[in-house]
């Protein structure tokens, strides 16, 4: 792999850049492998990019019904923090926020990880106690919180509408490390590196079944063919359900739509990613100055990455009364993900009834900012067999002990 | 340079000149000009510059496919940026500024991103700015976004008002072109409810400005005749200046009308966003012209042909005097033909076809316009405006031959059909060899709720690229669509237009063929995000060969227009990057909207006031007149305290505590939820629905009740009333009542149908005051009308009576532990009922208090808070309401859900009070640290706040919280961990019965 | 005791079409489905007949509206709520049902004039070119529950107390001069 | 955005006045129930991309919950049936299969 530097592209300027060689290649599927990953989006690349960093394990090949990072990891807000109240959830995305912190330099891609500061608004005095509490849990969680004053939200955001009247601002939660990254660039970084670690990234290869003797997988068969493996994980978000089937288990988990749209690009007004859940709306600017919104899920199983458009109208009904100078920007595009929720609505990061073959699923609204940890915890689950720290509590067995790891309960919500 | 014309304008009124102003600069228009009319007319072509290079960038097209020509528009609160000029109708007084540069438009230092260029090919910012790591977020990456963004951001509060409405139609009609009107037309006379919808002030489409001819009469007559016709239809409705954006599931429509954008400040909403429920849909959204790839395609001048033939056949304006038109089609023709028409010079048709025949070029060569065919535009020549062409062989890789002077260059690349609509909801394409372009599939539609087709394609939005076809496909896509809606169609005589021969056209992706890479590195393909031909090869080269990854690295398509010039091209050039055919590579998805909509429609009637209902109770009036601080509880507001003159809200809240304790306190509890249950089976409904048991409380007596849900956790909690033998009365939490009511719902409807009960709401009804305090019983015997003694009316009973002449239920409840009334009466009587209590009490020290003060004695007696307490992890038997339990009944919701190991666990956290070693608050939301860290390092605890107040009674901090097996460690030290203005600390408190006052409740016992 | 008060105390709005708070008005719930004796029952109270499904039946300043299968919304003087459910419990007496006033838990506008229809059409999902004669249209007014029928120049809204004054704006902010569809 | 007839009123009432409920026809499983059964009443709902029965609610209308057969992957609505049903109606299972050839059916 070459690398990527200021160096090299001023040396292929002077060629018209005819030189730079494919990101990554696009074989064929081998017969066996030592581990298949079915779902090249973010969370399967990464389980791929971390058996092979961590566990050199890169006998690998990670396969995609579609175009890699073409699902979720390239439809949403791209928000990445790490303020959960909850230990395990406050652990994986702490995790994962790290490394996202270095992950331009790992992969030597620029996945412009930008940890510009994020907010959480309080407009309640019901939601000022619950981020009080998630700051305390935070400092003994090792994430760097803080709760803030409506002076400091408003130095921090200047065009927010601090004074209500409806909602008036009391005060937020701040990440000050919290921020976004380029999505597309995740994706497109891990498969790269996965692809000079030797890895075999197989595109437009749908599973169409999973073979198994004995209680455990010996392959599944797709659109290329039969692949052999001795371990199969299985991280393909709002498909889960029917992936689960074809290897014989049922998952606690439902598809439904989430939605997202972003405004016609402006200059930069807005430096921070500022999530409002009393009114339901979250807004970020991009780099290229569209300013990103995020809208709520639908309440109904859906599989057609198509929402229901009054839920775009309710967030920017929010929005506006939260920034009221955004009125009379434009819709320039929206777009729906299919998410997959669990019971909980925290992730499965799981062994299932099939020996060798393991789940990670269930990220919901919320799978974005995982990602890198998301993949580390995956990645040390399947190379022993067993859940470490990270992944221990998200086993998908836990919503029958009644062991929930429940973020609703904090003031806010998910995303 | 561009210029008005001396006569013609089919649009503008030249008795009606308006002013306008560009950059400062004050100029002239006519009514009826667009803002892109007009600045031509006044010679300004040069309007903007590009996100990227900030290269010059002009007007291209005259429609809503405009990449350029963007502006901020207003000032003020009628700021709007990126406003696209060419959709801007033109009003009097109209201020415009272009975008994208500093300091000037002519003079941009963002433009030496233009001579470095070669360093920025697509996605070299994920190749660079790696190292060193910090810089990302405090060098580049600022840099970087000071330097796109187009438009500045507006800085006001919106001046103008938005709405909404809904419509049905059996058929909704997309496009006002002579398409649309046929299909209009037919269904209308067939007895169909119609829309017609059309973007532009004017209908007509292309057919108006080519002159074609219809039944023997010009286009303008059939569209004249045509919307007479619908006027006089009592069931259609034509409406202009009215977008359909997009199209969603189940026929359902958004379309934005621009009410009052050419006429802002007139009192009438700005735009009216439709929400129309359609039995189907017909798309007869025409067709864009496509550019041709040719070297400095981008240049100022370098235009649509067709778009140049609407500015001068529409505005009267020229955009050059000499224009050199460049094409691989016949369609072109009609630009120069029209160009010669008016006067103007065409130095030059350059054709990519070696053979040219056609009738337009036959009448072109009659006019002696010179054609070049088998030629390309090598390169074009100038700088922020066009001087010439340089023209090589389409074959060859780009020797000149030629230089041809001109000012501005008409070029046709052949025509997309605008197929947005038809695939916002996943109908399917097929790509049309014959004419280079993506069509609708009509055997793979979009799916409406009855799994038949919900869009209809018509005219040349499907393909059908003549007058005549048009026409015919318009008729029959119409006539098919209202008998799928089960109507019939009436026998009429489909308009004649006389068949054109037009040579065919020849797909053209790049000019010439086999251009050089220096020359591709200068072929715009997206001209407002600046990608080329060589960024589209580079990002195959390096293995973003699906289209969407293409689209991502290097932003094709992804401008404010969508990529409507762009898209096909950029296909066009990725295919034959990747060897492939262009089907076999695949189209972009469409995404709604069709252009963009204001955010402010969108949100529509819902600001300020009416942003949110806001839920008052009769006494709201009262609490705002009488200085009440509010807070939001769901919808309602309920004062928070009634602070005095000079007092904070802290010391108001204390005021009122003690003022309630040791006199008299009055409770606007109207929010609280108020359910009937009815019927035989109403008890043993009530059994399953509550943790305890109701169906035995006596008439006339009060019971304090728990609900779960099927998890086991505590949902809400409230008092039951036994009203009378088949009836008891539910109270639930402020916010709970509508979601208590419809939990009820739920379970009698979905599960225990045949359980005979009726609910009822009533929780509106009442006005609910609460008199509280030692003084609370003297009050009630002053207002008068009944016996409310110990005797008559004893703790946990009610009864019903009149006081002070009202119409009253007065419960005997108590949630500050003091003497205290619950008072329903009819909401009609709250506002007076409550003055008369503030009057008649008086004497006796009746103060109002608000929800602070009501929580804080609350939390006094160790009362639970539902949202404090509990927080949907909490079962009551950690809370120790086991009390509230029954261990007799089989089952209640809830109960197997408790079963469960984790939440049958004897470590589980357990409700206890904390008091601070030192006396103080402890902070809300702290937790109770223990030793040790946890697997993945962080601290372990074992407990945490849920209320801490300080205790105005006790005059020393108070806190509920749960603990790990707390009520067996009363008495113990524990050490919370704390965090303040970012310094992490530690407070050390004392575990102690969480009823801090009055612990044999003797107080409300009186 | 007081006069009853009505959510808004009668406000008004004049714009393409009038609105103007009613009220109070006597209303009763009831919850009722096969019961004998029930039109009787309901006539004794409102003079109507017993509402087909998705109807109100109309007589004077009294009326039934169909709610649901087994609701039935009785519209009275409001004096008289109290006598109708006393009425309603001796007639049904030992059978299943539940009536409840409601009166002080509504409010209620008229929407009149020629294009009053335009009004709702801003707010509620509701084709009035569908709507029937006679129809009680239970649905959404923007961010709320509401109910209206035709009645002589326009409508009658009713709709939650404590939203009143919200539903008030809404009905007053569509109906300004300027702001018709058609 | 979509629209579903409520079998109780016949308003063709529009997603917007309705609430959603998720899988119809559940088996409540109370005290006495194994952990896997309480699990699978609590949390294994269907996710089938294909047909799919679910509750609904008419709640800005006659507030009766009622059930809906629903295509998850083209929205396609076959009908919708009173709460009151331990399963779907016979005449809606034939007209799906109808429709479905490859459908396994309910259950």
């Amino acid at each position: 792999m070459k690398r990527y530097s200021v160096f090299a592209i001023a040396r292929e300027a002077m060629r018209h850049h005819t030189g730079w060689e494919r990101a990554w290649r696009s074989p064929e599927p081998k017969k066996q492998y030592d581990v298949v990953i079915v779902g090249a989006g973010g969370h399967g690349l990464a389980t791929a990019y971390y058996l092979g960093k961590n566990f050199g394990i890169t006998n690998v090949a990670v396969i995609e019904k579609g175009w890699l990072g073409g699902g979720n990891t390239g439809r949403n807000t791209t928000i990445i923090r790490s303020n959960y109240l909850q230990d395990p959830s406050a652990a994986i995305y702490e995790k994962a926020r790290s490394l996202y912190e270095t992950l331009s330099q790992d992969l030597n891609y620029n996945v412009m990880f930008s940890p510009r500061g994020l907010l959480m608004l309080a407009q309640t005095h019901h939601e000022v106690r619950g981020y009080l509490r998630t700051v305390h849990a935070n400092a003994l969680q090792g994430v760097a919180t803080e709760w803030i004053e409506p002076a400091r939200v408003k130095e921090l955001v200047p065009i927010i509408n601090i004074d209500g009247p409806r909602y008036p601002v009391l005060g937020a939660l701040y990440q000050a490390r919290g921020g976004t990254a380029r999505h597309d660039a995740v994706a497109w970084g891990y498969a790269r590196a996965c692809s000079a670690m030797g890895m075999d990234i197989i595109q437009q290869c749908e599973v169409k079944g999973v073979r198994s003797e004995g209680g455990a997988v010996t392959g599944v068969d797709t659109t290329k063919g039969f692949i052999g493996t001795k371990k199969l994980g299985i991280v393909v978000a709002g498909h889960s359900g029917q992936v689960a089937d074809m290897a014989g288990f049922r998952l606690p988990v439902e598809a439904v739509a989430l939605q997202a749209l972003v405004s016609e690009p402006i200059k930069p007004c807005m430096d921070v990613v500022v999530m409002a859940n009393t009114v339901h709306g979250y807004m970020s600017q991009s780099d290229k100055g569209e300013m990103v919104i995020g809208g709520g899920t639908d309440g109904f199983n859906n599989f057609t990455q198509r929402g229901s458009f009054h839920h775009i109208e309710e967030t920017l009904r929010a929005l506006i009364e939260t920034f009221p100078m955004i009125s009379r920007l434009k819709m320039l595009r929206q777009w729906g993900g299919i998410v997959d929720m669990t019971g909980d609505r925290s992730p499965i990061i799981s062994k299932t009834p099939l020996g060798n073959c393991f789940i990670n699923c269930g990220w919901g609204t919320g799978g974005f900012k995982a990602i890198p940890g998301s993949g580390w915890a995956m990645a040390e689950l399947m190379a022993k067999g067993e859940p470490g720290a990270l992944a221990k509590d998200f086993s998908m067995w836990r919503f029958k002990e009644g062991q929930f790891i429940d973020e609703s309960v904090a003031a806010g919500v998910a995303h | 340079m561009s210029t008005r014309l001396a006569k013609g304008g089919r649009l503008i009124d030249r008795t009606a000149t308006q002013e306008f102003s560009f950059n400062g600069k004050r100029l002239k228009g006519f009514k009826g000009d667009t803002l892109a009319a007009a600045l031509l007319a006044n010679d300004q072509m040069l309007v903007g510059r590009s996100f990227k290079y900030h290269r010059p960038r002009g007007i291209v097209a005259a429609g809503p496919e405009e990449p350029n020509a963007l502006v901020n528009l207003g000032r003020g609160g009628r700021f709007e940026p990126n406003q696209r000029v060419t959709t801007t109708e033109l009003f009097e007084g109209l201020e415009a500024k272009s975008q994208n540069h500093w300091p000037s438009l002519e003079f941009d230092v963002g433009v030496v991103n233009n001579y470095v260029a070669r360093f920025l090919p697509a996605g070299f910012y994920y190749k660079t700015f790696i190292h060193p790591r910090p810089f990302w977020k405090h060098v580049f990456e600022p840099i970087i976004r000071q330097s796109a963004g187009l438009g500045a951001a507006p800085k006001d509060r919106d001046a103008d008002r938005y709405e909404q409405a809904y419509a049905f139609c059996d058929l909704l009609v997309v496009g006002g072109g002579i398409a649309g009107l046929q299909a209009a037309l037919v269904a209308g006379r067939a007895g169909a409810r119609v829309i017609l919808l059309e973007q532009t002030a004017h209908f007509g489409g292309r057919a108006v400005v080519d002159g074609e001819v219809i039944d023997g009469k010009p286009a303008d007559a059939f569209v004249t005749a045509a919307l007479a016709e619908l006027g006089g239809m009592a069931n259609v409705t034509v409406k202009a200046r009215t977008m359909g954006a997009g199209v969603y599931d189940h026929g359902y429509v958004l379309a934005d009308e621009k009410v009052a954008d050419h006429t802002p400040g007139d009192g009438r909403p700005k735009h009216r966003l439709w929400r129309i429920r359609a039995g189907k849909i017909l798309t007869a959204t025409g067709a864009i012209e496509r550019p041709l790839s040719f070297a400095g395609n981008d240049i100022p001048g370098v235009m649509l042909a067709a778009s140049v033939r609407d500015y001068v056949v529409n505005f009267a304006v020229s955009p050059a005097d000499r224009t050199v038109v460049v094409t691989n089609n016949d369609d072109a023709y009609r630009t120069a033909i029209a160009l010669k028409e008016a006067g103007l010079a065409v130095p030059a048709i350059i054709d990519a076809r070696s053979n040219v025949t056609g009738e337009l070029p036959a009448r072109a060569r009659s006019l002696g316009i010179r054609i070049e065919a088998g030629r390309g535009v090598a390169k074009v020549l100038g700088g922020k405006r066009v001087t010439g062409v340089s023209i090589c062989l389409q074959a060859g890789e780009g020797a000149v031959i030629d230089e041809i002077a001109c000012d501005a260059v008409a070029m046709s690349g052949g025509w997309s059909p605008v197929v947005h609509l038809w695939s916002h909801c996943g109908g399917k394409l097929n790509w049309d060899t014959t004419n280079a372009h993506f069509r609708p599939d009509a055997a793979r539609p979009p799916l409406n709720h009855d799994g038949g087709a919900m869009v209809y394609a018509a005219g040349i939005a499907n393909g059908a690229m003549t007058t005549a076809a048009v026409l015919a496909d318009a008729d029959a896509q119409a006539q098919a669509a209202v008998t799928a809606l089960g109507m019939a169609p009436k026998p009429a005589e489909l308009p004649y237009a006389a068949p054109v021969v037009e040579g065919a056209m020849e797909a053209v992706w790049i000019m010439p063929q086999g251009a050089t890479a220096p020359l591709k590195s200068k072929m715009w393909l997206d001209y407002q995000n600046d990608v080329k031909v060589s960024d589209v090869q580079l990002a195959a080269r390096e293995g973003y060969e699906s289209v969407e990854h293409t689209k991502r690295y290097t932003t094709l398509g992804m401008a404010t227009d969508q990529g409507k010039l762009s898209n096909i091209n950029g296909l066009a050039v990725l295919a034959g990057a990747l060897n492939e055919d262009i089907p076999q590579v695949g189209t972009t998805t469409f995404r709604p909207p069709y252009t963009p909509v204001t955010l402010g429609a969108l949100a529509g009637e819902a600001r300020g006031e009416i942003f949110q209902p806001l839920r008052r109770t009769p006494m709201h009036a009262w609490h705002e007149k009488n200085g009440a601080y509010m807070e939001p509880v769901g919808l309602w507001r309920r004062p928070y305290t009634f602070p005095r003159t000079g007092e904070t809200h802290e010391q108001a809240v204390h005021r009122e505590v003690l003022n309630t304790r040791e006199k008299l306190g009055l409770l606007d509890a109207s929010t609280l939820g108020k359910i009937i249950v009815k019927g035989p089976d109403a008890g043993r409904f009530l059994d399953m629905l509550y943790t305890g048991v109701m169906s035995t409380l006596p008439i006339g007596k009060c019971r304090y009740g728990l609900m779960c849900n099927e998890q086991g956790f505590l949902s809400d909690d409230g008092v039951v009333a036994r009203i009378d033998e088949e009836t008891w009365l539910c109270h639930t939490t402020s916010g709970g009542a509508d979601r208590i009511h419809a939990w009820m719902e739920d379970w009698l409807q979905c599960e225990w149908w045949d359980w005979k009960v009726y609910t009822a709401n009533v929780t509106e009804q009442y006005a609910q005051v609460a008199v509280v305090g030692p003084n609370a019983r003297k009050l009630l015997e002053k207002l008068g009308g009944m016996d409310v003694s110990k005797e008559a009316l004893p703790f946990m009973q009610w009864a019903d009576g009149t006081l002070g002449g009202f119409p009253v239920r007065v419960y005997r409840i108590s949630f500050s532990g003091e003497l205290s009334y619950e008072i329903a009466v009819p909401a009609s009587h709250g506002a007076a009922f409550w003055e008369a209590c503030h009057k008649a009490g008086a004497e006796f020290g009746a103060m109002p208090y608000g929800t602070e003060a009501l929580h804080i004695m609350r939390a006094e007696k160790g009362f639970i808070m539902i949202g404090d307490e509990t927080d949907g992890t909490v079962i009551p038997q950690d809370l120790n309401l086991d009390w509230a339990i029954s261990k007799k009944k089989d089952d209640f919701l809830g109960k197997r859900g408790q079963q469960r190991n984790h939440l049958a666990s004897p470590d589980r956290w357990k409700l206890v009070g904390f008091e601070a070693l030192d006396g103080s608050v402890i902070p809300d939301g702290a937790y109770v640290v223990d030793s040790g860290v946890n697997g993945n390092g962080q601290r372990n605890v074992q407990g945490r706040i849920t209320s801490t107040y300080f205790s105005p009674t006790l005059k020393k901090g108070i806190a509920m919280g749960l603990l790990k097996h707390g009520p067996k460690r009363m008495g113990e030290v524990v050490e919370f961990g704390t965090f303040k203005n970012g310094v992490q600390g530690t407070l050390k408190a004392r575990v102690v019965d969480p009823v801090f006052f009055d612990k044999d409740g003797e107080k409300q016992n009186v | 005791m007081s006069d009853p008060v009505s959510a808004l105390g009668g406000a008004t709005f004049d714009g393409f079409a009038r609105v103007r708070e009613i009220g109070p008005i006597g209303m009763v719930t009831l919850r009722a489905k096969d019961v004998a004796g029930l039109a009787e029952a309901v006539k004794a109270v409102t003079g109507t007949a017993l509402p087909a499904p998705r109807k109100i039946e109309v007589a004077g300043e009294r009326a039934c509206g169909w709610m649901s299968p087994d609701e039935y919304l009785l519209v009275l003087p409001y004096a008289e709520a109290g006598a109708a459910i006393a009425s309603l419990s001796k007639a049904l007496a030992g059978q299943h049902f539940l009536a409840a006033d409601v009166s002080d838990a509504r409010a209620v506008f008229r929407v009149e004039g020629e294009k009053a229809a335009q009004v709702l059409a801003k707010l509620s999902p509701v084709d009035f070119a569908a709507l029937q004669p006679g129809e009680l249209r239970r649905t959404r007014a923007a961010q709320v529950a509401a109910a209206f029928w035709a009645d002589g120049d326009g409508f009658t809204v009713v709709c939650f107390r404590s939203v009143g004054k919200y539903v008030f704006d809404l009905l007053a902010s569509s109906a300004m001069a300027g702001s018709e569809l058609a | 955005m979509l629209v579903l007839e409520c079998p109780y009123c016949g308003v063709k009432a529009e997603e917007t006045e309705l609430s959603p409920g998720y899988e119809a026809h559940l088996k409540r499983f109370g005290p006495g129930s194994s952990d896997e059964e309480f699990e699978s009443y609590m949390f294994a709902r269907k996710n089938p991309k294909g047909v799919h029965f679910e509750r609904w609610r008419h709640v800005y209308g006659c507030g009766k919950w009622f059930l809906a057969a629903r295509c998850t992957a083209t929205l396609e609505v076959f009908g919708t049936y009173p709460a009151q049903s331990s399963e779907p109606p016979a005449d809606l299972v034939a007209k799906i299969k109808a429709k479905r050839p490859d459908w396994k059916g309910y259950k």
